[in-house]
């Protein structure tokens, strides 16, 4: 399926945009889009924490991503 | 009655304050964030704040929520800014009314605590020599 | 930095977080009171606020010090109204700055506690069917 | 010696008058002042409590009155 993926605060820099069309495959779950980011931006390696939401909520490593979801890469905040 | 807010221009610390504001009000706590000169040692020139907007929201609703039903408060307003904020601007000002004043600061200190943990909000330090996302890296 | 007032006027929020508002302030802590509509249940028409002025700014002035000195604050003002004041009016003001939120929130609450246990000013409230001086009798 | 006192809030009412002037012995300490008062004013019987400020300090009860201090009646307070 094809994801749109939303990218904020650092993870915009790493992107090099706000927005990354990925392909996964059908019923990819939260913990094979991390390993996608993971082999395709080793700098996420570096940051302290990464959470994914979906449909702006925070989403579990097991959830399974559909197509039409809204997925956003959430670095660690700092808002305040 | 919750009153969440994300705005571009700058915050109005009395806005949040009438909203909490009501006849059954006895004391009010407000918490206003401030851009420091300098963090760790270093002068800061100025920050940038960005949010994951609709996202932002509903975190903000949730805290509120909860700030609501756990606390005996009546009304709570948070408003964050983003974009660009110079030294002394307000990030964010969280306002809570309450019959008693102890709820006021439990609710207000929960409020501002957990808005810096989940809150998709990102703030970008600028330095004279160069400038780094807040918390990105250990 | 300290700044006392008893005023006969409306407090302004404002002035008292301009006043501890600095280049070095990350967070702000602000008490607000407001006058309730009810007390213990019986309706409250309005409230009457009496000071021992020369005493009750010398106390609040000590509750300031000792706020600056036990807690890592930089500024504190304090304002209290006296005379007649209405429902949703505001008898007093505590806003407190500091490098981190922590110790605004810690001081605030300290100056709050204190003040109504120390600061010689007295609350009078106004019923329908008569009045009564708070706390006077056990 | 003579002194006067200030009163405020329901002690003004006991008093009826903001200001009571009082003739005391010599040397006469905040105790004395209590007892004098309590005899010529039942009512402060019914206080909850009484404190006295000397010069704008509360003050303790054995603390010597001197004729050109400032002295208030001080009920509980309820400020805030």
């Amino acid at each position: 399926m094809k994801l749109t993926i939303l990218a904020f605060g650092i993870t915009r820099d790493i992107l090099g945009a706000s927005e990354l069309n990925l392909e996964l495959p059908e019923s990819a779950r939260i913990e094979d889009l991390k390993a996608e980011l993971a082999r395709r931006f080793p700098a996420f390696a570096n940051l302290s924490a990464l959470a994914i939401a979906v449909n702006s909520q925070y989403a579990e490593l097991d959830l399974e991503l559909k197509e039409l979801d809204e997925v956003a890469l959430i670095p660690p905040v700092s808002g305040g | 009655m919750i009153d969440i807010q994300i705005l571009e221009s700058p915050l109005n610390v009395q806005v949040c304050i009438d909203f909490v504001s009501g006849a059954a009000t006895g004391g009010i706590n407000v918490f206003v964030g401030s851009v420091r000169n300098q963090t760790r040692g270093k002068r800061v020139l100025y920050l940038e704040f960005e949010a994951y907007v609709p996202m932002a929201i509903s975190e903000m609703r949730k805290i509120a929520e909860t700030a609501c039903s756990r606390f005996q408060i009546d009304r709570i307003s948070i408003h964050h800014r983003t974009g660009r904020l110079e030294i002394g601007e307000i990030p964010v000002v969280i306002a809570v009314g309450a019959p008693h004043r102890q709820a006021a600061f439990e609710a207000c200190q929960y409020a501002i605590d957990t808005l810096k943990q989940t809150v998709p909000i990102w703030k970008k330090e600028h330095f004279e020599d160069g400038e780094v996302w807040v918390a990105a890296h250990p």
